[in-house]
């Protein structure tokens, strides 16, 4: 595990967002449809990054919850976005082997007979690497 | 060849604590023409400018350098030192090491070099000055005030008050501006209409005041002291010496569809109207958009009812030229357009509204008497959610980057009102910051809290989501109870942010004064000159400069109107004699540079000249020093390269680059 | 007129009405869509990280082979638009993933952003124009109050995808006005059906598609129209089926008087 | 050019601004401390249309590396059409300076209101940076000039 300091470099880098243009105002978080699935909230994200807390980003159930809907990006008045840096900590854990929400095994109790291929091909790319 | 002295501040350790300003001193000895360089902790004090005197005296210089901050900040403090001492103020020069060096670089190295070279920059323009002799220009004794709000009116009563003439120049047909739209005024809820009209009156009352409304500024040339301006009167189709405001024409009109300005198009007015009751002048217009007569020819009932003779639907638009010493900008603001925040379904829902809205729905004169309730189906509302920062404090391309000042504070007012009118109400205020730095203000905001129980949260709103039964669904956050949020509301406010009033783009063009980003208008300087533009004779009033309050505005209009009066007592001004000077002998004749005068000060005449020894007459280029304001344009232009800029001629420009690239 | 087109792999399977009604209703209105060729699936979702290209590539042969033709290049999928749209946008301005994509890619010329992306809506719009057809209506559905479904993908992030006014848009109510039936607004138009979670937490995605369909019935709508086949599922198959869901090609098809001919 | 060399490498730049945007810009740059790199060198004008491509020539004849010129923002000179001149002239002048070898890169036009210290600074260091990449300039530099 690389330092915190580094992991927070990285997830600045692969999301491109500026952390420290938040001012806090929590309109990420009125805007999201998935803030009650959430542990960590889309607003928090802003500032676990500053802290350069990954550790609990990266364990957070909110990776997996997130829809990216955009709703957070549209909205965001400081152009921080924080829906990119949710999606980034999702990318440091699918880029680790063996680290997928999805589990080959589980899918096809999972599948039913109307079910689009566009479903299962954005499944696989938010769950899996 | 010059004796120049070199000066270099420490500037406390503005300057020295980047820059070695002994090196400096060392180095720049070795200059040609310097003949004495010193270091001191402030030149600018008096101690420092004795120095320079001292200097003079005992050396015999004719040039001096001063090495220190921007010459935007003190070289008129050293021209005058030069003059006292007894030689041209337009021998010295200012070496910017502060804010071009010392505050920009962190390596002493490094800035002290780049210090030595622009320090040589200026020895080696001294080198090439001349001495130069203002010339005088007359000052018209009259001011003028673009804009008649609470900035404009204040302004001008304080002028007239202290003797001196002014004109109003007001777009819409009444004085009063924004202030007389609102209800009631923080922090000690005065009835805003109680403290504006008395001085609406005083301004129409008296004698050295003179107010143009309906009308505009058309077209502005001249200078400092001496501004030709040309007004605009639009055509009010109502002769004002004739109508005695009796208000019938404006009951009897036919036409009542027109949007009413006043209260933000909420309700209609007529066609002939006056914008609200205490206008002034209460002489109505008639919107031609609007006017049956006007736009077909047929009915023409107000003329009919009018006793007093006074409709006139053939008057034109007129154009009134004056001349004005000085003139202010007192355009104030409007709130911003919400089509970028359709999240909170302002477009959508008649129930959502602009907090200004909500100040025409809570006064007696507006569209709903007075009354809280619903524009959508004139119900009392229960639950009223509050949204702060609409448009403000944006860094993204929808809103405004600027923080808009007032509305903590008109929101804090607006729920403690209702709260006390209808104590029943629930009032909820979401919010990112609360600011409330001025006198008694944080107290105010405190009571709202405290003594009217009105529910501050911490955290925005999402989205507003209008149900099919006509209530509005408010999704927001809790960032102290780290909760979502999803209230049932009757009404929303929304604190849309205000931005400076759209005409102002226009007037500031016409005046060369700067604007910034925003549409604010750029003042001389943030800290020490905050009332007056950079353009001289230009003076800053109220929002157009920054948002302010009501206080803060007048406060500001009486700087300002001090700036103007000090202006007015003078009967001449020095103008600036860093103008253009042809050289005759090189000049042909070929109307060039005339052409890119922008001033009109270049005309030409036929003159018996003697070149090395051949008489003969020639048609040749002379510029009025008076009309000249030395930008240059014609000595670029110049295809003889006879035309130079006294000041900033080429030889002296052409040193400054050659001692760079040294 | 002839266009390129993007089916992508649901319009193939599940979602062969959504092709096939648009095609038919495209000769009606007098343009053609001319499928590329050897066309790869675009992912479904946009790779947001900045360092990842190779999820990008195939988005980018999409877009080179419309340039290679001149074309405009139209998409109908909601998924598909979205990451087209994006990925060419940042072809044309992001340095660093335009240069690693060329990289990978080697074209004879490199491809910067150069194709134009629209969506089958935005024909309509901007090149069709909903006034022809309104003219070209043989079966105006007159009566029907329809409520159109957005969702995300085509809306939003606005300031790339520049589709509409992401808060309060108005192309699906004006196409709906065009066949002659009557819009139906209603907030939710804009709000997730809770997409790819539905493989997963079906729960989740119910209550959400409830929401969109419950807000839809209480303004009065009776169907509601969509272009995104997982927003179309989800409608279906998560929310109490309250309200039928179309395409809206089919209506669109329904409308020209061109949907008999599909049947057969 | 070995890549140490280039990493000495430190241009002559000269800026030329108007008295009553840019300079006012670059003031408001250095009392907020955004700092650019020392290489640039400002020379006050009363407006930029005071500029004469002769400045610019001889600037390079003596060894400048590049030459900006900051102006009003266009319908804000304080002479109303200044920068409008100064437009049109340093067109004509950078496309003939580019005929001759001296890159576009090396000269620039960039308008900076009284207000805009962020973007002065934004500027400077770009065109710094522009100019560093360029390497030094060789054309039109009068070798007798040199030290």
């Amino acid at each position: 595990m690389e330092t915190a300091a580094k992991q927070a470099d990285l997830i600045r880098e692969i999301s491109g967002v500026n952390p420290y243009k938040c001012m806090k105002c929590g309109k990420c978080s009125a805007s999201c449809p998935s803030y009650n699935e959430m542990d960590i909230k889309p607003h928090q994200f802003v500032s676990y990054v500053l802290h350069e807390d990954i550790e609990s980003l990266v364990n957070s159930k909110s990776i997996w919850k997130c829809l990216s809907c955009f709703a957070c990006v549209e909205r965001c008045p400081r152009d921080v976005k924080p829906g990119k840096l949710i999606d980034a900590a999702r990318q440091l854990v699918v880029r680790q082997k063996g680290q997928d929400f999805l589990l080959a095994d589980e899918i096809p109790e999972l599948l039913d007979p109307d079910i689009p291929q566009q479903l299962l091909v954005s499944a696989f790319r938010k769950y899996k690497r | 060849m010059q004796r120049i002295g070199v000066f270099v501040c420490h500037c406390g350790s503005n300057i020295a604590a980047t820059v070695d300003v002994k090196k400096v001193v060392e180095l720049i000895k070795l200059e040609p023409g310097v003949v004495h360089a010193e270091d001191y902790q402030y030149m600018c004090s008096e101690a420092g400018q004795e120095k320079i005197a001292v200097a003079i005296r005992e050396k015999g210089l004719t040039g001096i350098v001063v090495c220190s901050c921007s010459p935007r900040m003190h070289e008129a403090t050293f021209r005058k030192a030069a003059e006292k001492a007894g030689i041209n103020p337009y021998m010295v020069e200012i070496a910017n090491i502060r804010e071009q060096c010392s505050w920009i670089h962190k390596d002493m190295e490094e800035a002290t070099k780049k210090a030595v070279i622009l320090a040589r920059a200026a020895v080696a323009k001294v080198n090439l000055n001349a001495p130069l002799k203002p010339g005088e220009s007359l000052v018209t004794k009259r001011a003028l005030v673009i804009g008649g709000g609470i900035a404009g009116i204040q302004t001008a009563l304080d002028i007239a008050d202290a003797g001196y003439e002014v004109d109003i120049v007001e777009k819409t047909p009444s004085i009063g501006g924004r202030m007389s739209q609102l209800d009631k005024t923080f922090p000690t809820l005065d009835c805003s209409a109680c403290i504006l009209t008395p001085k609406m009156v005083d301004a129409a009352a008296h004698e050295k005041i003179n107010i143009y409304t309906y009308s505009e500024v058309e077209k502005v040339s001249g200078f400092v002291g001496d501004f030709t301006v040309d007004i605009r009167k639009k055509a009010r189709y109502v002769d004002m010496d004739k109508c005695t405001g009796c208000g019938v024409c404006q009951e009897k009109c036919p036409s009542k569809k027109a949007p009413s300005e006043f209260n933000r198009g909420l309700n209609k007015r007529s066609a002939i109207y006056t914008p609200f009751a205490q206008a002034i002048p209460n002489v109505p217009v008639i919107d031609a958009d609007y006017c049956v007569k006007l736009k077909t020819g047929k009915c023409g009932l107000c003329e009919k009812v009018c006793q007093a003779g006074a409709i006139d639907y053939t008057q034109k638009d007129e154009i009134i030229t004056q001349k004005y010493g000085a003139i202010v900008v007192a355009t104030g603001f409007d709130v911003i357009k919400l089509d970028k925040y359709d999240e909170y379904a302002y477009s959508q829902s008649k129930d959502v509204i602009t907090s200004l809205e909500l100040e025409r729905i809570m006064n007696a004169a507006g569209p709903t008497k007075g009354h809280l309730e619903r524009l959508s189906d004139g119900k009392a509302p229960k639950n009223i959610v509050f949204i702060q920062c609409v448009g403000s404090r944006c860094s993204d391309n929808r809103g405004k980057s600027y923080c808009s000042k007032i509305c903590c504070m008109y929101t804090a007012k607006h729920a403690m009102l209702i709260r006390d009118k209808y104590p029943d109400v629930n009032v909820t205020v979401f919010y990112i910051d609360v600011r409330t730095p001025g006198k008694n203000f944080d107290e105010f905001y405190r009571r709202a809290v405290e003594e009217y129980g009105v529910n501050y949260i911490k955290g925005q709103v999402g989205k507003v989501l209008p149900q099919p039964d006509g209530q509005l669904l408010v999704q927001g956050v809790d960032l102290i109870d780290n909760k979502q949020i999803k209230m049932e509301a009757d009404m929303v406010v929304l604190a849309a942010a205000i931005e400076p009033e759209s005409s102002v783009r226009k007037i500031a063009t016409m005046l060369t004064a700067s604007i910034d980003t925003n549409n604010f208008l750029t003042e001389a300087h943030p800290k020490l000159r905050p009332v007056e533009s950079p353009t001289a004779g230009v003076f800053l009033s109220g929002v157009c400069q920054g948002p302010k309050d009501i206080p803060e505005t007048v406060a500001q209009a009486g700087a300002a109107a001090v700036k103007v009066v000090g202006l007015l007592a003078k009967d001449k001004l020095l103008t600036n004699p860093c103008t253009a000077k042809p050289d005759e002998l090189l000049c042909n004749g070929c109307s060039t540079c005339a052409n890119v005068c922008p001033y009109g000060a270049i005309s030409y005449e036929d003159k018996l000249i003697n070149d090395h020894g051949i008489r003969e007459t020639r048609r040749v280029a002379s510029v009025n020093s008076a009309l000249c304001q030395g930008c240059g344009a014609c000595t670029v232009a110049c295809p003889s390269g006879c035309m130079d800029l006294q000041g900033f001629s080429n030889r002296q420009i052409i040193a400054e680059v050659d001692a760079i690239c040294r | 007129m002839k266009y390129s087109y993007y089916s992508g792999c649901t319009l193939r399977t599940k979602a062969k009405s959504l092709d096939v009604y648009a095609r038919a209703s495209a000769k009606a209105l007098g343009f053609e869509l001319e499928e590329i060729e050897n066309w790869q699936c675009c992912g479904g979702v946009y790779p947001l990280g900045s360092d990842e290209i190779a999820t990008k590539l195939s988005s980018v042969r999409a877009l080179n082979e419309a340039k290679q033709k001149g074309q405009e290049l139209v998409t109908m999928c909601s998924a598909c638009h979205h990451v087209i749209k994006r990925v060419n946008d940042d072809m044309k301005n992001v340095d660093d993933i335009r240069t690693r994509a060329n990289n990978y890619m080697q074209l004879d010329e490199p491809y910067a952003g150069e194709t134009t992306v629209l969506h089958f809506l935005e024909v309509l719009r901007d090149r069709v124009g909903f006034d022809k057809i309104k003219e070209k209506v043989v079966n105006p559905l007159t009566g029907k109050k329809i409520g159109a479904y957005y969702g995300c993908l085509l809306l939003r992030p606005s300031n790339i995808m520049a589709f509409d006014n992401a808060e309060n848009p108005t192309i699906m109510e004006d196409f709906i006005r065009a066949l002659g039936a009557e819009p139906v607004i209603y907030p939710y138009r804009n709000e997730c059906c809770g997409g790819h979670i539905s493989l997963k937490e079906k729960e989740r995605a119910a209550s959400m598609c409830n929401e969109i369909v419950k807000s839809a019935s209480g303004f009065g709508a009776d169907m509601l129209i969509t272009a995104c086949p997982l927003c179309m599922y989800n409608l279906n198959k998560n929310s109490a089926g309250d309200l039928p869901v179309y395409y809206i090609t089919e209506l669109l098809a329904e409308a020209l008087g061109v949907k008999e001919e599909v049947a057969k | 050019m070995s890549i140490k060399e280039n990493e000495e490498f430190r241009p002559k730049i000269v800026a030329f601004c108007c008295n009553w945007c840019s300079y006012a810009g670059a003031d408001l740059a250095g009392s907020s401390r955004l700092g650019y790199p020392a290489d640039v060198k400002i020379i006050r004008v009363p407006c930029s249309c005071r500029v004469n491509p002769m400045f610019i020539l001889r600037a390079f004849e003596k060894g400048a590396d590049g030459v900006i010129i900051c102006g009003c923002h266009p319908g804000d000179c304080h002479y109303s059409t200044g920068n409008y001149y100064a437009r049109r002239r340093m067109t004509l002048l950078f496309s003939l300076l580019d005929y001759v070898g001296v890159e576009k890169g090396r000269t620039r036009v960039e308008w900076v209101s009284a207000a805009e210290g962020v973007k002065f600074s934004a500027t400077m260091n770009e065109f710094v940076e522009k100019i560093r990449s360029l390497g030094k300039n060789v054309r039109l530099e009068d070798l007798r000039c040199r030290n």
